[in-house]
């Protein structure tokens, strides 16, 4: 027995100047959430996949890292004509990792391959928002030609787009405006990207790929900007915990921490490397607007406007948000239109109007959120603030997130948790999901001035006019109708090392493209 | 003479013995009781002597329709009751009660002695065939245990809080309590020390006396068993090897397996076991399940011959009453 | 061995004083001699005990099980009187009393107040200072100007809010630990009495219905547990919860649903064993019923390996509601449980240690006393057991 | 014996069988399905998808299919994770899970066994009193506070241990120490009560009773006579016991990031990954069936009285 | 018969803490064996006479067993006193045993070789071959069939009687002075135990090993023994040689239960003779006879002290007032 003891106790000992044994040059080492779909640009759908394919690959337009703005990236230069409706795009002469050639015809084929209904790409819908002919050929009501896009030449590439969508070249930056090296993917199939069989066209190469436990990918010496690139390495470590992502970073196992535990935010506050800015997305509740009562705007105005945000963001989620009261979060030449701010007497006021005064004969009701601490916190707070505030029966249910989704797709729910990050910096993509009908309208608002509003919104070129549409139709969502209690607007919450690294910026859409990082 | 009360007639209980794991099929047999054959006068005592393993606890279980027979025939007062529906033998039972061997094992620690004895009586009344009150239930039940000399107060009690000769009265109350014909008594006694076995084996016989019982009366011990029967019966590995009434069997033993069991049962007399020549037996009893072309004593038998090798010797009747199965007794050559 | 018949004798003091003999001292006394009712042949008193009583005589025997027995009784009153007892609401929340550390003495306006300068101090540091700006003197000043003077309404009683005490602390929305764990000890017992109740009552049918009819019905029953037992539970109780809803019946109800399997083997096991048993036999041999046999005769006498088997089975239970819990498929807010109370502490572990402590504490020492009383009950029910934990 | 183990296992095929068409249909009777997403997938889009993973067929039929696959080994592609197989996430990740599971368990064993035996011999002594309460306390904490204590103490606090990892290039072996800790000590608390509980038992019987009267000593007695009837029950635990520590080291996993199959018994139902989930469900029972098989095999071993055929 | 004392037994106490309070199991054992002797032990179940051996071998299960008096002198030694790892050597040894049940008592999981060779190896220090050899040696002696085979098989293999042949073979591996056989023939059929026993009087001769047989079956005492002991309720109420005791029974409980017994081969009377009553409960007895409930002859004074042994004959001693000289223990009455 005291031999075993000794044996551990050596054992430990030896175990004992491990501290900083990680530190590597110009290696960065994230912890990366959970373990990526995949890096085909066709399948993939979540925040951890797209900061692996920043590294990986490169569209026709890359991310600004200051400002998530589009900077060039395969695409040397552009041209706008037919009034905003097609954009013509000239590329650099590069290749893909291996040497092969990516020209004009590589766009064309690999958009056509993720549009193409049989590689049921997830995010389809996404180009299909923007080009001519992409919806038709993805839902099968016409063939690979319908789609407004084509190689003039090796090094020209154009589109025509659905119409003047100013946003677009923002949207291209998304991965699926990707590419895929097809000539890889006919050799190897599905096994292409598998370390060794890899061919990508960013800044970086795929090394080592082990799922679950790291991707690590080294620069692309066939990068057309290699020289601006400086890591050694990049090393994402996917990590499904966050208290252990967090206790990573604090032990210095990762250079960049992607979250940051609610509990421990208070203490990470206080640190240097705590990096927050304002990010582009809404937290919001979302009312059954069909359902007796809610389906009385005064009700749900009542609702909103007993919530206090601002306890909600300075006390609860405390990560710096800005308390919301409008769907689409301030932008650039946007001014939201706001709903009614917080009164707790007129939201007494509206729903004694409304036939409840002091919450009698108002049904018990339930808040559906997905089971996470956070939104359990602000669903607990919602719970009593509308208890107390109006003397209503709220409880709270929450579900496990698949069933959740269902739950809210079907609409079979009275109010539920919601958040929306932008697609690309357009209030649009705040309000279109709300037309009648649309998959994403599981509240069932239904207001044909603001369907009409948008569709004539879709059609108009960038400029003030648009977004005076925008605005109107955003007063009839959430100043006139309330149909939705929108609580704050998201904050990106990173831990990384500022004096060490350089590159590295918040933006609103916390984007930050692994080849502009450095080590200082 | 009368019918016998009891009529056992080549009666057999194989138990399977099961193989396989998703379709079980059977591929040998236990063969517990091997055809016997017997019968009990009202009033009489049988007793029913072998070693461990001989078959005979199998046998009254099969007897009282525990465990359903494989073959023969078992006649109750006259009526066949191998094939009797659950009712019509509900009603048999009532004239049938078994004692069990270990007295610590066959009451239910957890009711009392009074529910005990009385869901014999219970039952019966629920189901129509017994008509008695709660009340004279309950007399009975305390006139059993006075019987048996039990105090009534006794009736609240468990049966862990008495030493094994009560707990034995218990049971035999228990048995008594619907007015059985016959009791099947499963080694009433071998549990017990020699000073409360003498009480018990004294109690039973009052009672015979008292209440008209006929008793199949099950030991493994020569001397209890002598003491207590009118007739004897021999087993060996589920056969009857040799029958006759009690004097007979001792005084001149037939079968070389009851003269070897007699002469091994040791004597509590120092001069008579000193001058005693014991047949010892060699080897052990063998494993009953196999089936067998010979005797099934052949291959122990200190006189065997080749044909006992070959040939299963019927039990016959070597005087009147007493019956021997071996071949070297129906021909003494 | 000696074979110690267990009659409850009243011990007598044992007289080894030399005694005077007479010619008394001599006189047969056959005839004088009866034994009465109620003592032994010595005159000693008996008293009839059940096994019941016998068995709690011997549990009374076993310190830990008893000191157990105890703390399990004082939970149980603790959660049944909860709503009488002086403890705040466990679900009103004061956001303004957030993440307070335990004390005996301090009011919530102490300590916020202390957390607030400790705070401010921390960001002087950070920038360099070592004493407080204006504006931060101003903050602390309006500070203790709303301590001093904010009030809220609770039950019709308008109090000052900051004069609140938190002996145990508070949690992230400054609710009161102390009742918190109280009434998330009311779920996870109930979790871990519902569970083991139902579960138990559906092993004990099964189980004994089984094994003693045996047979094919006995066999198919058998090969349903071993389907049963060759799906992984959190798959089961996953499905189940999606499928009907995270309610706390529902988890009651998903639990039980994946942990009767042990009881059904363990009861049939029994009833085999019963079933040769010379007293089953005793029964069918006086005409009882099949179902008589089982509910009469077997399952009574499994009821000793049956509790044992319960109080093994209660923390196990609280302990799948935990795991349940840091899954996500617990109990709803508000209603906390010890399990969920626990998971939700462990992010902040490091800074708000007494969220983490004081529930593992209260759970702990719940699952350790459960434990001793289950040995001790188990000694106590069942000295003979093979099938010991 | 050989052919009592094939014969043994091929009765339990059906077993498998029934395992297999039970979970596929619960599965799917969950609400949600693996495309579900933040942003709800437009309807032309998900008839795509479905069509791509067959889901428009009948229900039956995808079960007829489903079977088809599985006989040729395949056990189909992963929803969640579109670049892989599910075979390979079983291939990658299964002997991950095995690892950690027997170095848990072994540890769980040296220590719980030893433990139990120390108890056993000196019971009702402060010896048995600690080691009983350290059992206790194994089973009464959860897993899920016992491994982020572990790693705040000794990687935060002390730094003699990388937070989480699993045999990397960086860390190397040392990052098996706290996942392995972590999820034996529940199996040590109860193997030791267990053995604690056996060893007891057989000290009462008669044939320890012998040994002594011919003079044995202590330690002879326990490790010649003793233990190898005394681990029977512990054999018989460790069965179901091995099999589940492959699911019950989700919350490991998780924490450590171990790369093991663990994480997707919970994740990929959560996810309604379908094929991975059928898949789990495939690889548990099969090691359910073969850690009964060893276990009765060592039986076998242990106990001569058992013999089969 | 030369009379040589080996083994001296005297005022042996042992008692067992129980729930309930403290069992007496053995309350004042005395008695001697000499070289070769057979003495038998008789008594009921709970009468002592197990724990007497165990308590003589010092393998009384403690706690909650512990000899508390008395001493045992073997060899010039108090067993009572000497230390566990100088028992040992006794153990197997100079003195072995064996026991009632011979399917609990030999190790199930071990081969019988294995059980058989520890001994040799560890009393006389053979190798493992030699021993080995030594093993088949004892188990011909026994009379096992084919012993070079059946020694490496496993207990269970064996049949009832065979392996009780087993266990005396390895109790008499090293040729020990005294066999302390506890009821050896009970669970065999009748046959076998006379093979048993058959063994043991041929063996006890042969190795020159005096017998301490514990029966409750006092036919094979009769058979077997040299002198008796009857035991009741932990001690020894008679003691006598076999024939005397048998012919002439002096304590009421011997008589009793030599009168309770159906003889075989005498004609059976109307009605056995009985003691009514039942056995005591060892736990906390008064100090008196405690036999005398179930006593015929009870008198005034058996109700208040437990009478001490007395002579009654050449080697023989009975417990009972009966036998008391009146006068002596009358000496401080007044009436005399």
């Amino acid at each position: 027995m005291k031999k075993i003891l000794i044996a551990f106790a050596i054992f430990a000992l030896a175990l004992m100047p491990f501290g900083n044994a990680f530190a590597n040059k110009g290696e960065l080492i994230i912890t990366n959430g959970a373990e990526p779909q995949g890096l085909d640009h066709a399948q993939i759908s979540g925040v951890p996949e797209h900061r692996i394919f920043f590294s990986l690959f490169e569209g026709l337009i890359s991310a600004n890292p200051k400002d998530a703005s589009p900077l060039p990236g395969v695409a040397e230069s552009w041209t706008v004509s037919n009034g905003g409706k097609t954009y013509t795009f000239k590329l650099r002469k590069t290749t893909w990792s291996d040497g092969v050639p990516i020209t004009a015809k590589t766009f064309v084929d690999s958009w056509l391959r993720l549009l193409a209904p049989e590689t049921a790409a997830r995010y389809a819908w996404f180009p299909a928002m923007f080009i001519k002919g992409a919806e038709d050929y993805n839902s099968k009501k016409g063939m690979k030609d319908v789609v407004s896009i084509r190689a003039i030449d090796d090094y020209t590439f154009q589109m025509d787009l659905v119409g003047p969508l100013p946003y677009v070249l923002g949207a291209l930056i998304h991965y699926s405006f990707g590419i895929a090296p097809l000539h890889v993917i006919d050799k190897h199939g599905k096994d292409w990207t598998k370390p060794g069989n890899f061919v990508g066209n960013g800044p970086f190469v795929l090394e080592k790929w082990e799922p679950q436990k790291q991707l690590s990918a080294v620069p692309n010496p066939k990068y057309w900007d290699k020289d601006n690139v400086h890591l050694e390495r990049v090393v994402y470590l996917p990590t499904d915990d966050n208290n252990t992502a967090y206790n990573m970073y604090l032990n210095k196992e990762s250079d960049w921490a992607t979250v940051i535990p609610l509990d421990q935010l208070s203490e990470a506050q206080l640190s240097d490397d705590y990096q927050s800015g304002p990010y582009l997305g809404t937290y919001y509740y979302v009312i059954q607007n069909e359902k007796k009562p809610f389906d009385d705007p005064r009700v749900r105005k009542a609702l909103s406007m007993s919530i206090n945000r601002k306890h909600i963001v300075e006390k609860i989620t405390r990560k710096g948000e800005s308390p919301a009261l409008s769907m689409v979060p301030p932008m650039a030449g946007y001014t939201p239109s706001l709903g009614d701010a917080e009164n707790v007497e007129k939201a007494k006021q509206l729903l004694a109007d409304a036939g409840f005064p002091g919450g009698k004969g108002f049904p018990e009701f339930k808040i559906l959120y997905n089971t996470n601490e956070a939104h359990k916190k602000i669903a607990e707070y919602v719970q009593q603030a509308w208890n107390e505030n109006l003397g209503l029966k709220v409880t709270l249910m929450n579900q496990e997130w698949k069933t959740y989704l269902n739950t809210r797709r079907k609409g079979d729910f009275t109010v539920a948790r919601a958040g929306w990050i932008g697609d690309y910096q357009d209030p649009n993509t705040f309000l279109d999901m709300f037309v009648s009908g649309a998959g994403m309208n599981g509240g069932k608002y239904s207001n044909s001035g603001f369907d009409n509003l948008i569709k004539k919104a879709a059609s108009m070129e960038a400029g003030p006019a648009r977004m005076a549409a925008l605005q109107e139709a955003e007063k009839l969502f959430i100043t006139d109708d309330q149909s939705v209690i929108p609580i704050y607007g998201y904050t990106s919450q990173n831990m990384i090392n500022m004096n060490k690294w350089g590159g590295w910026y918040n933006n609103t859409m916390d984007w930050h493209p692994t080849k502009d990082i450095f080590m200082k | 003479m009368t019918a016998p009360l009891l009529e056992v007639n080549d009666l057999k209980l194989h138990f399977p013995i099961m193989e396989g794991v998703l379709f079980q099929k059977q591929v040998g047999s236990i063969r517990a009781v091997d055809g016997i054959s017997f019968h009990v006068n009202k009033g009489e005592t049988l007793g029913l002597v072998g070693e461990s393993g001989c078959g005979k606890s199998t046998a009254i279980r099969a007897i009282s329709m525990l465990y359903p027979p494989t073959a023969g025939q078992v006649l109750f007062e006259g009526n066949e009751i191998t094939h009797l529906s659950k009712m019509e033998l509900l009603k048999i039972r009532k004239g049938m009660q078994i004692i069990f061997q270990d007295p610590y094992a066959s009451l239910n620690p957890r009711m009392t002695v009074g529910n005990i004895i009385s869901e014999p009586m219970e039952i019966y009344s629920k189901l129509g065939m017994l008509k008695m009150s709660k009340q004279e239930i309950s007399s009975r039940v305390e006139m059993l245990l006075e019987r048996m000399g039990l105090s009534r107060f006794y009736k609240n009690r468990f049966p862990h809080e008495f030493s094994g000769g009560q707990r034995q009265r218990i049971g035999i109350a228990r048995s008594l309590a619907l007015q059985p014909k016959i009791i099947l008594a499963d080694e009433p006694v071998s549990a017990l020390d020699v000073s409360i076995q003498s009480q018990i084996l004294n109690l039973m016989k009052e009672l015979q006396g008292e209440f008209g019982l006929t008793y199949i009366f099950i030991s493994h011990d020569l001397s209890v068993i002598e003491y207590i029967s009118d007739r004897i019966a021999v087993m060996y590995l589920g056969k009857i090897v040799e029958i006759a009434d009690a004097d007979t069997l001792y005084r001149n033993p037939q079968h070389p397996y009851t003269k070897a069991l007699l002469s091994a049962a040791p004597v509590p007399d120092p001069q008579i076991e000193k001058n005693r020549q014991r047949i010892i037996l060699k080897g052990d009893v063998p494993s009953p399940d196999v089936e067998r072309k010979g005797c099934y004593f052949c291959d122990r038998c200190p006189i065997s011959s080749d044909r006992c090798f070959d040939n299963i010797p019927e039990i016959k009747a070597t005087d009147p009453e007493h019956y021997v199965a071996c071949f070297k007794c129906e021909d003494p050559s | 061995m000696t074979d110690i018949t267990p009659n409850g004798i009243t011990p007598l003091p044992p007289e080894k004083k030399d005694i005077e003999f007479t010619s008394d001292s001599w006189r047969p006394i056959r005839e004088s001699r009866n034994v009465k009712e109620g003592t032994n042949e010595f005159n000693q008193a008996i008293e009839g005990i059940s096994l019941n009583q016998e068995a709690w005589r011997r549990l009374k025997k076993n310190k830990m099980a008893i000191g157990g027995l105890y703390v399990i009784i004082f939970y149980a009153l603790i959660c049944l009187s909860a709503p009488i007892l002086p403890i705040h609401s466990y679900k009103k929340i004061i956001l303004d009393h957030q993440y307070l550390p335990p004390s005996l003495t301090k009011t919530a306006g102490d300590l916020v107040y202390e957390k607030k300068e400790f705070r401010l101090k921390r960001i002087a540091q950070k920038q360099g200072r070592n004493f407080l700006n204006d504006a931060e003197k101003t903050q602390l000043a309006e500070l203790r100007r709303t301590i001093e003077t904010e009030t809220m309404v609770i039950d019709g009683k308008t109090i000052k809010t900051y004069e609140r005490q938190y002996f145990l602390g508070t949690d992230y929305h400054g609710r009161d630990m102390l009742s918190r764990i109280i009434y998330g000890g009311q779920v996870s017992i109930a979790i871990g009495l519902v569970g083991t109740f139902t579960s138990v009552l559906i092993g004990i049918i099964i189980g004994s219905i089984s094994g003693f009819l045996g047979g094919k019905i006995d066999y198919f029953v058998m090969r349903f547990v071993d389907i049963m037992y060759g799906l992984p539970y959190i798959l089961i109780v996953i499905i189940f919860m999606a499928l009907f809803g995270q309610h706390i019946l529902n988890l009651f109800f998903a639990i039980a649903l994946v942990s009767w399997l042990n009881v059904a083997r363990v009861v049939r096991g029994q009833v085999i064993s019963l079933k040769n048993s010379d007293f089953v036999e005793a029964a069918r041999s006086i005409g009882a019923s099949s179902r008589r046999i089982i509910f009469k005769h077997m399952v009574p006498n499994t009821f000793g390996i049956i509790i044992v088997f319960a109080s093994l089975e209660i923390p196990h239970f609280i302990m799948i509601e935990a795991f349940l819990s840091f899954l996500g498929l617990g109990i709803s807010a508000p209603f906390a449980s010890w399990g969920s109370l626990v998971g939700d502490a462990v992010e902040g572990m490091a800074l708000y240690p007494w969220r983490l402590f004081f529930p593992s504490l209260a759970m702990v020492i719940f699952l350790f006393s459960m434990n001793f009383l289950g040995d001790g009950l188990r000694d106590a029910l069942d000295p003979k057991s093979k099938n010991r934990l | 014996m050989g052919k009592y183990f094939i014969r043994r296992f091929l009765g339990l095929l059906p077993t498998l069988f029934v395992i297999i068409t039970i979970s596929f249909f619960m599965i799917r009777l969950a609400p949600g399905g693996p495309f579900d997403e933040e942003k709800a997938v437009p309807q032309e889009i998900l008839v795509n998808i479905e069509k791509k993973y067959h889901m428009d067929e009948p229900i039956v039929m995808q079960y007829g299919r489903y079977l088809l696959d599985i006989l040729r080994g395949d056990l189909g592609p992963s929803f969640r994770y579109p670049d892989h197989d599910v075979n390979f996430f079983i291939v990658s990740s299964l002997p991950t899970s095995l690892l950690l599971g027997s170095m848990s368990m072994g540890l769980a064993l040296f220590l719980g066994i030893g433990s139990g035996i120390l108890c056993a011999v000196r019971q009702n002594t402060w010896v048995d009193y600690f080691f009983m309460s350290i059992a206790v306390m194994g089973i009464s904490i959860p897993l899920f506070v016992i491994g982020p204590v572990l790693m705040y103490f000794f990687a935060l606090k002390m730094h003699w241990l990388p937070t989480s990892g699993w045999v990397d290039s960086r860390a190397g072996w040392i990052t098996v120490l706290m996942p392995v800790v972590t999820l034996a000590s529940y199996y040590f608390a109860y193997l030791a009560r267990l053995s604690r509980a056996s060893i007891i038992e057989t000290l009462r019987s008669d044939y320890v009773r012998t040994a002594r009267a011919k003079g044995l000593s202590g330690p002879v007695i326990m490790f010649k006579h003793v233990l190898k009837g005394a681990m029977l029950p512990v054999v018989s635990y460790l069965g179901p016991a091995f099999a589940a520590i492959m699911t019950g080291s989700v919350v490991v996993e998780q924490i450590f990031r171990v790369p093991g199959l663990g994480k997707f018994f919970v994740q990929s139902a959560f996810n309604r990954d379908y094929t991975l989930i059928m898949g789990t469900v495939i690889v548990y029972s099969i090691i359910l069936i073969i850690m009964n098989f060893i276990v009765d095999i060592v039986y076998s071993f242990l106990d001569p009285r058992i013999t089969y055929k | 018969m030369k009379d040589e004392t080996i083994l001296r037994v005297k005022g042996l106490q042992t008692h067992f803490k129980t729930d309930d309070g403290i069992v007496q199991a053995v309350e004042d054992v005395s008695f001697e064996l000499a070289e070769k002797e057979t003495l038998g032990i008789v008594g009921e179940s709970g009468s002592g006479k197990s724990v007497t051996n165990l308590s003589l071998m010092k393998l009384i299960p403690s706690p909650p067993g512990k000899i508390v008096g008395g001493e045992v002198l073997f060899e010039g030694e108090d067993l009572v006193h000497v230390p566990e790892n100088q028992m040992r050597r006794i153990r197997g040894n100079k003195i072995s045993m064996i026991f009632q049940d011979p399917m609990t008592c030999l190790n199930p999981f071990l081969r019988i070789s294995t059980q058989m060779i520890e001994v040799f190896m560890l009393h006389q220090n053979m190798d493992k071959k030699r021993a080995h050899q030594e093993s088949i040696e004892m188990l011909k002696l026994v009379g096992i069939p084919k012993p070079e085979k059946r020694v490496d098989d496993y207990p269970h293999q064996f049949s009832g009687g065979m392996r009780q042949r087993v266990m005396i073979a390895m109790a008499l591996s090293c040729k020990p002075k005294i066999l302390i056989a506890d009821e050896p023939s009970t669970a065999l059929d009748v046959t076998i135990q006379a093979q048993i026993l058959e063994l043991m009087k041929e063996l006890s001769a042969k190795l020159n090993t005096a017998i301490i047989m514990i029966t409750h079956d006092l036919g094979v005492v009769a058979g077997i023994c040299d002198n008796v002991c009857v035991m009741y309720a932990g001690t020894i109420v008679e003691k006598a040689p076999t024939e005397e005791l048998y012919k002439t029974p002096k304590h009421p409980y011997t008589q009793g239960l030599l009168n309770s017994i159906p003889k075989l081969g005498k004609r059976r009377e109307d009605k056995l003779y009985s003691i009514e009553g039942q056995p005591p409960n060892l736990i906390n007895l008064p100090d008196c006879c405690s036999f005398y409930p179930r006593c015929e002859f009870a008198m005034e004074i058996c109700t208040k002290k437990m009478p001490e042994a007395i002579p009654v004959g050449e080697k023989r001693e009975v417990k009972c007032w009966l036998y008391h000289e009146k006068k002596e223990v009358f000496r401080d009455s007044p009436v005399a």
